[in-house]
């Protein structure tokens, strides 16, 4: 199996947002403990230094506050990238991103196209306390005027970043915590995605079309070359799940007639029953044989010592590709 | 500067102002009554009377002057108008037409937020944007008594004291959220809880549009000098139920809605500056007149 | 169309409440102006008269403070039912409903099992304004902990509180706002559900099988009438959201081998997503042809005047059965 | 009764309780080593560590009794050892092994909050419980400076004063959240702000066991006395990063961490017992010796 070296994706975020510091003015970081610390992850680390603690603002301890006043200084004509230190922290800003931050737009009847950009530590696999490893990115997938993003690698966070700041309504980005520090990858097909908001088909293959996103991406392809001999794997990396770039998944499924879709967040209601509802819609007549989810079933993110059983590992897409393919 | 309490304000406003807040506050009123009666008809789907308030709005609306941004609430109507947002604009939101029926950009008057107190974080975020900027970043933010409970309010109050914005914030106290009294809502006042925060404030009634344009003169000569947020309170009657789909005889007594009918500040200050000679029988009938207009273009375009 | 005369659902609802509050004095109601006024829609009226103010609480305008204090109260014992006054403002309470309700039965380790019960009017039709007329019960039925409820009818709901009540963790109930008042029904088949917790088939029918819930299924039921000369609907009224009463739903398909799913939430990583998939995954072979969902695409709520646009009513259901099986 | 301030509390204790408040302190000092140790070792994956604030938390946990519910934040393993958690259980949700490692009925001693304020809510909300059930109402709860500034607690607080709770707020601030210091986290202090919202407060210096003990045994009567909550403040030192995951070099100097360490509240109080002779050497051998065999128990379960 080929792995490549890479940068960390805390270190790509880092270099990205200083860039875009440098080019615009009008951008800030906004955040619990991103200045003087440089974010409980260090994603952050120099930028206060660098850019001063005006546009590096170490933010209240409150979700709704470091929402709902970046909704607006982008009402004033800022792009604030805010961060969220925790995935779960997320929800005491739910009613400022759902139905304030999504919705100026359409309430302002498209005078004020708010800049807006949320980055979101995500996911498991690092035996965190309660609350400290969840992906709740279907969540906000649900609802009109936000988009979701969740980059697998340093160089697709810096292209969604670069295009989320430029959007003009909320972006939000899950960022894997466990890919922050991880420098070496399964080697990926080079060809680059259409657009900054399509998918990628990191892998070719023939008979099975894996569709994923996030950290668990990189398990989905080493699966996909342990099984090479066996069963040829399509592996689609969505990068965003609002909207979602069914024209690609489509595409894939068309070409394999297989579809698994692998996520980290759990299973019902998720970004998986999308997909699959999806296909089973419209590449119905390509199928041939039922789609199947591989995710977390509906229960909480269990105490680190249960973790193994409660995330889906390689072992488990390996068995569920040549379940589906035998 | 310390705020002081209502007594302390001389009144010595000069005749032009008396009569422009008097000419704000009828067009208010007639352009509630109106809109009440296009509701009646089907019409509009809903409407929130401002009526009892106007004193409140108007004065302090005109005192933190046309520089400022102002995040209202869902009920400043007065204030809308007297921002220069048309009558038609006004209802277009509660005819079912659009979200905002004006342009909050160019009137600086931001749309009405129906998600109680999420504005108030936006108003000291938009501060704190402007300063940022190096542009006018004085705000004015409305919200009513029912929605500081909600925890963004306090947020805001406190994100307003870190940050020494340059935030007024204005509470229309009208004793009611729906059907909940204001003495249930809190234990102490909006004006209290403030400053608990760090927040200069003072607790005002509001049937007087002079002393309540005094208070938020300098309650903006304050925010404006010492780039401090400040908070007024104003202890105001609202006539009707809080929404007409509210029957407000269910839970308010009817001795209760006869009182505040009672000290209605439209007509107070009708009387008052008639009494003083401010305005006469022939200015009213303008005043009127121009009103008039206005509802019959707005009844022609909604009825 | 045989049609029949009920209660409203407000009635219903208010009565069910009464008999629990007259059976277990450690249930109490909560919610913003639901005593002196009797709600905004007045489900409570005469209730706090009946059973005093300490029962029939009149909150605090804070939505996490009724469900943070729900909380609070479920541990020492009483079973609060509340109100939150409209779907979208269930969102400042979001933060305490899953990080908190949701998780106490497992963070105790199973040594607390808080009676919670939030009733929650739903749903447009009605020319609400801005925030008024949301379903967003596909929100809460990816959290695990947490159960959904959906009732269509008087009965249903009254099955459903009572059970509600019993179950030791938190139960949502959406209560459809236009199905307050209204009075005639199209008639339903008699079989009742098999338990508080299953779907239930309301309609036999033999060509294609439609899973609704909410007052849509009245909207379901019309077009299934309508069309009965030319196609034999079959109609599930989940009645649940979460958990998903997945056997009756793979059980009905297996028979008609046609699935539509049609609900007045939006379509994306929606309610229907997770049936279409399921169903794609465990009834694949059955199906004659693509599962369909028929749901708004993901945009906000319009005004007024334009929901008509926006929600989906019995031609639109009558043209997609017809589509589906021509 | 208003509560005074620190320096107007008598301070005598008799020499039962002020040992107990030393063996108490002690304890939780020697626990809170060994597991640092433990999660240095890698036995442990997160430790958050209460050194310094134990005067803080065993004087405010003798003096609210053993009837009192407490809802903690996640900091107060002095109050969870005082309460009867044995130290395998306060480490077991550290080591990934539960959500809670406690008996949390029996004990009185609720789980751990790990998302902030969110158990200020529910402190209020079982007290309000309680008293309407006719049972034991009077409640604790704990929280950080920093997480003050999140919405519920404002709510919690407001509820606490509408409902008159019979809720005892204990706000440990340690000066940080993380790296957030608390003078930029409010304009004001917790107390003031507790006031605000009509709830009676004092702001407190949190060295000395026995002015803790004090004023939360005030505290504790007149919330059981008014039926009414009250807030207490009370000011500690953080000696160690905010977590083990949490470098505090990063953004506090070095002399602000060595004065940290020189005001130890633990060594502060032995000295003073034994000069006092309220306690020997031996006494503090036999302590030191429980707390050995407390410690050796917990290296055989965890490392
Ligand atoms: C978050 C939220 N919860 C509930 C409501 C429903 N609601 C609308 S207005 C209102 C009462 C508001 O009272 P107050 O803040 O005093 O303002 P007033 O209507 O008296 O001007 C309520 C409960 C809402 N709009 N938003
Ligand atoms: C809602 C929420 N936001 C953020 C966090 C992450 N976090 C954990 S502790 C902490 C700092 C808390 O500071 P403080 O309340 O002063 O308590 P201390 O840790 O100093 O005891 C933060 C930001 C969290 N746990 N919950
Ligand atoms: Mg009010
Ligand atoms: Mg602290």
């Amino acid at each position: 199996m080929a792995t490549v070296r890479s940068a960390g994706l805390a270190e790509s975020i880092n270099a990205t947002l200083a860039d875009l510091l440098e080019q615009d003015p009008r951008l800030l970081l906004l955040g619990e403990d991103i200045g003087r610390l440089g974010g409980v992850f260090r994603v952050t680390r120099g930028l206060r230094e660098r850019f001063g603690e005006d546009r590096v603002r170490d933010s209240l301890l409150a979700e709704s506050t470091i929402i709902g006043q970046a909704v607006g200084m982008a009402m004033s004509g800022l792009v604030p990238v805010c961060e969220i230190q925790f995935d779960a922290f997320t929800f005491p800003a739910v009613n400022q991103l759902v139905t304030q931050a999504a919705r100026i737009g359409g309430r302002w009847n498209g005078q004020a196209s708010p800049g807006l950009v949320v980055r979101i530590p995500t996911g498991g696999g690092f035996r965190g306390v309660e609350h400290h490893s969840e992906s709740n990115e279907a969540l906000f997938a649900r609802f009109p005027g936000i988009s979701v993003a969740c980059p697998s690698t340093g160089e697709d966070a810096d292209q969604i970043l670069r295009y989320a700041v430029t959007l003009g309504s909320p972006v939000l980005m899950y960022e894997p915590i466990r890919l922050y520090w991880r420098r070496d990858a399964v080697a990926r097909d080079p060809e680059p995605a259409r657009s900054p908001t399509a998918a990628r088909v990191v892998r070719r293959g023939a008979d099975l079309t894996v569709v994923t996103y996030g950290a668990i991406t990189h398990e989905v392809l080493e699966a996909a070359h342990a099984l090479a001999c066996d069963v040829d794997v399509e592996v689609v990396d969505l990068r965003w799940v609002a909207p979602i770039d069914m024209a690609t998944v489509l595409d894939s499924v068309r070409r394999t007639g297989r579809l698994l879709v692998v996520h980290e967040g759990s299973r019902d209601v998720g970004i998986g029953a999308e997909i699959a509802a999806s296909v089973a819609e419209h590449a119905f007549d390509a199928l041939r044989g039922p789609v199947r989810r591989l995710a977390p079933a509906r229960r909480a993110y269990p105490p680190a010592d249960f973790e193994k059983d409660y995330m889906v590992g390689v072992q488990e897409i390996k068995d569920e590709v040549l379940v589906m393919t035998k | 500067m310390a705020l002081k309490s209502e007594s302390e304000y001389a009144t010595d406003l000069d005749d032009g102002t008396r009569r422009s807040l008097l000419r704000h506050m009828l067009v208010a009123r007639r352009i509630d009554e109106e809109a009440r009666r296009l509701q009646r008809q089907g019409a509009l789907d809903l409407w929130l009377s401002c009526q009892g308030q106007e004193a409140a709005q108007v004065g302090s609306a005109l005192a933190v002057g046309p520089a400022s941004t102002v995040f209202p609430s869902y009920r400043e109507h007065a204030v809308a108008l007297l921002r220069g947002v048309a009558p038609d604009e006004l209802v277009a939101q509660w005819a079912g037409r659009t979200f905002c029926g004006w342009d909050p950009r160019r009137l600086r008057f931001f749309p009405y937020t129906l998600v109680l107190a999420a504005q108030t974080l936006h108003a000291v975020g938009y501060s704190i944007g402007q300063r940022l900027q190096g542009l006018e970043d004085f705000v004015v933010v409305y919200v009513g008594d029912g929605a500081t409970s909600e925890g963004d309010m306090s947020e805001a109050m406190n994100l307003a004291a870190v940050e020494s914005a340059a935030v007024l914030f204005i509470c229309q106290n009208n004793g009611w959220a729906i059907s909940k009294p204001a003495e249930e809502q809190m234990r102490t006042s909006v004006a209290e809880r403030a400053r608990g925060f760090g927040i200069e404030s003072v607790r005002i009634a509001g049937q007087d549009p002079e002393s309540v344009f005094s208070v938020c003169s300098r309650a903006t000569a304050h925010v404006r000098g010492q780039r401090a947020p400040c908070l007024v309170e104003i202890q105001v009657s609202r006539f009707h139920g809080h929404s007409s789909s509210d029957a407000q005889e269910v839970y308010r007594s009817a001795e209760d809605i006869a009182r505040t009918r009672v000290a209605d500040p439209v007509t107070a200050y009708v009387a008052r500056l008639s009494g003083l000679g401010v305005v006469n029988a022939r200015w009213l009938d303008d005043v009127e007149a121009e009103v008039r207009e206005l509802r019959e273009r707005l009844v022609k375009e909604y009825a």
